[in-house]
């Protein structure tokens, strides 16, 4: 037997030596400069949100040629790749080799559920760019994570009571895809729905990446005076196409995650007429917002959406948190950030005592403009909290949406 | 509740895309035992490259020509280079065509970005026709037309043709059919090069119904091999009846059950392997 | 046969080699533990997933079912059902053989390229269960929040949880070690060479491949365990058919026909996924060229490699058979 | 399978009289075909034990067909099978050999892989019930193993070559290879499927003085096509042709029989 000492040292060695070459330590640090770590998707289903957040954060600091708050910012890029594995790690890494003072970061919920522990452990700031689980700043809420984007439900409930105050439908029927941000948006609908006095009188779920939704667009109840929809990317494409497809004509609304730019750029006018309720839209006319939409689109010819909005924002907010702090640690930038209040493209963003943004939510309707299909705004209601109207302890005390799944229609 | 004739029509239009979409997987494996892991990859490759086109050219047939021709030809120089040296290692073609598939992608994301694309549907096919209370898209019904022209035409080739006579004759025996003269590598390039062509075809057809992002290359992948294997590996008649099942399945299956998801049909998929490896109607291997 | 001082070379390699792995935390930059720690389990895995694929000689493309079920034994176990350490290990075992004996039923018929759309099919559906039973595994958003406290003899630390993590897969390489040198461990290495053969000499050969899908899961399952306890959540990534292509190519890469050959194959893709990562977003395109390259140049993976070349040095002329002692034996002639 | 009617008649019969040692291999009524070629014809034939029989016949005569429904690699569409009484019809392949049935294989069909000494150290390992079942010690350890192993290997030339792959051995020592297997288990019934196929004429010699010293307990069915080899080692030659078996009888006796004559240039009944 004897090929099998040399069976057993050769991997050994050789496992041995990997690990050792696999750790070029870099990461020179000069003091006053600070290190932002982007840590988003470029790979896998969500790499066009990533690129659009680091691009629009880099935009920022191209605009102050690399200098905001009269610091040097030195940006470190790292693929979430959608795997909360290789997130956690990739965070570890900002974090001890690369000594980051900030993180924006995280599209996947669940790669952002992952990867909390061992932040708030760590304690490195982080400013949340797109992932919407509501506990990341309720029940799961952080002192050093902020979220710059919405939670599942914050911008669904708006929509909720303006639909059947303003807009007067007093029955509809609700439609959400089958995970986390499904059910928080359908809930949030719901609840405010019908805390207005108006009825859901039908709940669907579809399961995430549903390929035909014939069956479910013809499942729904016509007689409802709205369908409200909760969906993102090709499913909200897939989703408007099937809905013109069978020609269901009640009225729809959406959360706006439904009818993002690049959405509406491939569902064109299939999209007309579709109310939805964000905390953006491109054709927002304060000056912040033409000014950024003009760069960013000159810059990289694609047309802005909120993700790009956010990594812009998140860089403006830095830069309000870091003026006039002196020593940059994790303590004083968390502290600054907290009550940082900035004016964005979106409009005032502030963070509320669970580090979750509070701004604007626009009522928008798609509409032809120039032969091309845009979210014009209708309506604005201003300051929103991510608990709408309702007082947080009480909204926390409130089962979570997940449980309150198919609860909605019919009691 | 929606009547019986759109539930059938809306499974038969999915489960022609559905064959559509595993044709030209069904082609390669059938005619050359390759299984080819790439082709959600082909597929993809071939929306875009319409999409790409069609913003040059603007006219949409020439897109979608221009799409199939260069992935058709992607496809010989993918089999004359790689597929060819593991023809007969299926492990290897695994694990091969799966690393293609994330090559591929991969430079898909970086020309072209990754924000989810949909083909415009084929001119002439937008609207929808209403008989009765039924209302029902053109689009959808084209796939039922173009599934059945492309299946009979596959069924044709390789059953009354030469050509296929021929194709079958090498896959059979390597040696014989080279000692009679038939120019075998020629005749692989040309089968894995129309099976790359016609994933090109589905991915502008059909893309116009799934839409194309990254992650599509193995989720269409994956909606492929379960048409292929419950047809019956090799089969291109088990390929279509499998398809066609799978679609009225996925229909009636999400009408009577709220929480069927076209993944819950993996288990019935994998006793069906367990029972009848060969699925429905595959050849038996000689 | 060869007393233990006949294998003082291996014994000293096994030695060296340990003796490094647990020094390893002193000698790397501490960010560096956590990535050992994910390579120590990913080898185990790939070793676990060897029995089947390298021994056995089935390509299974659904062993990320194991995996996931071991992880998701832990999520629930700790995050909702409140199980002790103890309980949570068994139950993840018993879990990963029971699955690893179904898979070993299910696939009695199939061979080839049917057993890995079996498998696969098989995976699939284990990974839409728990995508699906939102009330109990959360769906996508996976578990999170699974903490160390339960895990015994180590505090929640990431240095002494890489020692408990190497302690675990260094016994659990022994007694693979030790399995694949029993009895059943070659018979199954035999149901891979000639089912036929050893179903003439006795073999029951349908026994021996649950025998190896079984010891599979059961490993796997542990891998999944310590995962899980590793990141401290669990997803349905972990059960998802990506998992299982990549313990396969990670097993072909490190040299499946060898035993410690996959434990290096996860060494050097997790290494080369995240040094490539660092320098360059397209890290995807690298990978897949890896796996191009290892099938066309290295088929029989590195440490494969290190036995052809062997082979190919050793002079193979095989003498002509001597004349027997008794009359009563063939000689063969050149 | 439908049960034979004979099968009761029989079994009056032997209880009356002191019951004579049932045969080695009994076939009854033995038929199968391959899309409508019966391959094996309704044949039925007893070999007593202990006997040495010789199976010859042209090619496609069904000869290593019914060695495979004896071995239970095949499945029967009539009659039964039974090894020393015993009706093995529809046991399989590994409880027919652990019933004492060894055979080897007309294309080789070794552990190619391995060494020629696992493969001899699982040949004997397959006869220990307890062996066959052990997770933890090694098996190149069991003195219970190695020991008859190193015997058999000594004792038929291939000690040398031990550590060396089957794929590396010579087509003839991979013969020898092939019997010692099926020796390792002891058994009481040995199916030799051409021995000497591919082996030069004086390897050939070599195997038949090999076969000719096995031990005479053990009952062995030889198929061979040379003829000099056949009539050599057997007590008994039994021809075949198209499935169905033409003439059995002692070795001089079959010489003069003018069917297998026919038979083998191609007469009345056709080419073979």
């Amino acid at each position: 037997m004897t090929q099998t000492r040399r069976k057993l040292l050769a991997p050994l060695a050789g496992m041995a030596l990997l690990l050792l070459t696999a750790c070029d330590v870099d990461g020179e640090q000069d003091d006053d400069a600070v290190t932002i770590g982007l840590l988003n998707p470029l790979t896998g289903p969500f790499a066009a949100l990533g690129e659009d957040v680091n691009d629009g954060f880099q935009l920022y600091l191209d605009e102050h040629d690399g200098r905001i708050a009269g610091r040097d910012i030195e940006v470190v890029v790292e693929d979430e790749a959608n795997d909360a594995s290789v997130a956690m790690e990739a965070a570890e890494r900002m974090v001890e080799v690369e000594d980051v003072d900030a993180i924006v970061g995280f599209v996947n919920s669940g790669v952002a559920y992952g990867a909390s522990t061992y932040i708030a452990e760590a304690g490195v700031p982080l400013i949340i760019s797109v992932a919407g689980a509501d506990d990341l700043t309720q029940r799961d809420a952080v002192g050093n994570i902020f979220r710059v984007s919405y939670t599942g439900s914050s911008d669904a409930m708006p929509g909720g009571t303006y639909a059947c105050e303003e807009l007067g439908y007093e029955t509809a029927s609700v439609v959400g895809l089958d995970y986390a941000f499904g059910w928080e948006g359908v809930g949030g609908f719901a609840r405010a729905f019908e805390d207005a006095g108006c009825e859901v009188i039908q709940e669907t779920y579809a399961p995430l990446d549903t390929a035909d939704w014939a069956p479910f667009i013809q499942e729904l109840d016509t007689d409802a005076d709205l369908v409200w929809v909760l969906g993102a990317g090709p499913d909200a494409i897939r989703l408007v196409q099937a809905y013109r497809d069978f020609g269901v004509d009640v009225p729809l609304m959406t959360h706006g995650s439904a009818v993002d730019e690049e959405i509406l750029e491939q569902q064109q006018a299939d999209a007309e007429g579709i109310i939805s309720t964000l905390h953006y839209s491109r054709e927002l006319d304060t000056p912040e917002n033409e000014a950024f939409v003009e760069r960013f689109e000159g810059t990289y010819d694609r047309v802005v959406s909120r993700y790009a909005e956010a990594g812009w924002s998140s860089g403006l907010l830095l830069e309000e948190a870091l003026d006039g702090l002196d020593a940059v640690d994790y303590d004083t930038l968390t502290a600054a950030l907290a009550d940082v209040a900035i004016d964005a493209p979106r409009g005032p963003i502030s963070f509320d005592e669970y580090g979750q943004a509070v701004y604007n939510i626009y009522v928008r309707e798609v509409q032809e403009v120039d032969g091309d299909y845009r979210n014009v705004v209708i309506d604005t209601i201003p300051e929103v909290s991510q608990f709408w109207t309702y007082d947080p302890d009480e909204y926390l005390d409130y089962p979570p949406y997940e449980e309150l799944k198919d609860t909605w229609a019919g009691n | 509740m929606a009547s019986l004739l759109s539930h059938v029509l809306n499974g038969l239009s999915f489960g022609s895309l559905l064959f559509l979409v595993a044709s030209g997987l069904t082609l390669t494996f059938g005619l050359m035992r390759a299984l080819n892991l790439a082709h959600g990859a082909f597929f993809l490759l071939g929306g875009y490259v319409a999409l790409d086109l069609l913003g040059r050219t603007d006219s949409y047939w020439l897109a979608m020509l221009g799409a199939v021709v260069v992935v058709g030809l992607l496809g010989v120089a993918f089999e004359r280079f790689l597929v060819h040296r593991v023809l007969h290692r299926e492990l290897a073609q695994v694990v091969l065509t799966i690393g293609a598939a994330f090559v591929i992608a991969d430079q898909i994301l970086a020309y072209w970005g990754g924000r989810p694309v949909m083909p415009p549907r084929p001119p002439g096919l937008g609207g929808s026709v209403t008989i009765g209370d039924l209302t029902f898209p053109w689009f959808r019904l084209s796939l039922i037309v173009i599934a059945l022209v492309v299946f009979v035409s596959l069924w044709l080739l390789i059953n009354r043709t030469r050509v296929g006579a021929m194709i079958r004759a090498s896959v059979d025996d390597e040696e014989m059919a080279r000692s009679v003269g038939i120019r075998v590598p020629v005749l692989f390039m040309a089968v894995f090069g129309a099976g790359s062509a016609l994933a090109a075809f589905a991915g502008v057809w059909g893309g116009a119904f799934t839409g194309l992002e990254p992650g599509g290359e193995f989720s269409i992948l994956l909606l492929a091999l379960v048409v292929t294997v419950v047809g019956g590996l090799g089969s291109v008649t088990g390929a279509f009846v499998a398809g066609l099942g799978v679609g009225l399945v996925d229909e009636f299956g999400k009408s009577l059950f709220p929480s069927f998801a076209l993944f819950t049909i993996y288990a019935p998929v994998a006793l069906l392997l367990a029972i009848r490896p060969r699925g429905l109607l595959g050849r038996v291997e000689r | 046969m060869a007393a233990l001082r006949g294998r003082w070379p291996t014994v000293v390699g096994v030695l060296a080699g340990v003796g490094l792995l647990t020094a390893l935390p002193a000698l790397v930059p501490s960010f560096y533990v956590t990535l050992s720690t994910r390579i120590i389990v990913i080898a185990m895995f790939a070793l676990a997933f060897n029995v089947v694929f390298g021994m056995g000689g089935m390509h299974s493309l659904g062993h990320a079912a194991f995996f996931g079920l071991g992880g998701y034994t832990v999520g629930l176990g700790v995050t909702r059902w409140d199980w002790s350490f103890t309980v949570i290990v068994l139950v993840a075992l018993a879990l990963g053989a029971f699955v690893g004996l179904a898979y070993g039923i299910l696939t009695q018929r199939t061979n080839g390229i049917y057993l890995l759309l079996l498998t696969l099919a098989l995976g699939q559906a284990i990974w839409g269960l728990a995508f699906q039973q939102v009330e109990i595994t959360r769906g996508d958003n996976g578990i999170s929040g699974v903490t160390r406290e339960l895990v015994p003899l180590v505090g929640t630390g990431a240095l002494s949880y890489y020692h408990f993590v190497l302690l675990v897969a260094l016994a659990s390489t022994g007694s693979l070690w030790w399995f694949s040198l029993s009895p059943v461990g070659r018979a199954i290495v035999g149901t891979r060479e000639s089912p036929t053969r050893m179903a003439a000499l006795g073999f029951r050969v349908g026994l021996y491949r649950n025998i190896a899908f079984v010891v599979s899961g059961l490993f796997s399952a542990l891998a999944g365990v310590l995962y899980t306890w590793h990141h401290r959540f669990v997803s349905p990534d972990a059960l998802l058919w990506e998992m299982s292509a990549f313990i396969l190519i990670v097993a072909i890469v490190g040299g499946a026909n060898t035993f410690l050959g996959p434990a290096l194959g996860a060494a050097v893709i997790i290494s080369l996924e995240f040094w490539v990562s660092l320098h360059t977003q397209r890290w995807m395109t690298v990978l897949g060229l890896v796996y191009v390259l290892t099938i066309l140049f290295l088929p029989e993976g590195i440490v494969g490699l290190g036995g052809r070349l062997r082979r190919r040095h050793a002079s193979v002329d095989v003498p002509v058979i001597p004349e027997p002692t008794a009359s009563r034996s063939g000689r063969s002639h050149e | 399978m439908s049960a034979s009617s004979s099968d009761s008649g029989r079994r009056r019969d032997s209880a009356s009289r002191k019951a004579p040692a049932p045969p080695a291999v009994a076939v009854e009524r033995l038929s199968v075909a391959f899309g409508g070629l019966r391959a094996v014809d309704d044949v039925t034939f007893d070999v007593p034990a202990g006997q040495r029989r010789a199976i010859i016949g042209p090619n496609g005569a069904g000869k290593t067909t019914l060695f495979n429904l004896i071995g239970g690699q095949l499945r029967p569409i009539t009659g039964v099978v039974r090894l020393f009484g015993d009706d093995v019809t529809h046991r399989r392949v590994h409880q027919r050999a652990r019933a004492g049935l060894a055979r080897t294989f007309q294309i080789t069909n070794l552990l190619t892989e391995l060494s020629v000494w696992d493969n001899v150290l699982l040949a004997v390992a397959a006869r220990h019930a307890p062996v066959r079942r052990l997770f933890w010690n090694a098996l190149s350890r069991l003195d219970s193993v190695t020991g008859p192993a190193a015997e058999l290997l000594r004792t038929w030339g291939l000690w040398t070559v031990r550590d060396h792959r089957v794929s590396e051995l010579a087509y003839g020592q991979q013969r020898v290879l092939e019997i010692v297997l099926a020796l390792a288990a002891q058994p009481r019934i040995l199916l030799l499927d051409e021995p000497t196929a591919g082996l030069s004429k004086e390897e050939a010699g070599r195997m038949t003085e090999v076969a000719a010293a096995l031990p005479g307990e053990l009952t062995l069915l030889i198929i061979e096509h040379d003829m000099e080899v056949a009539f050599a080692l057997a007590d008994v030659v039994q021809v075949m042709a198209e499935g169905v078996v033409l003439a059995t009888g002692a070795p001089a006796e079959i010489q003069r029989n003018d069917e297998v004559i026919a038979a083998y240039l191609g007469g009345a009944r056709g080419d073979a």
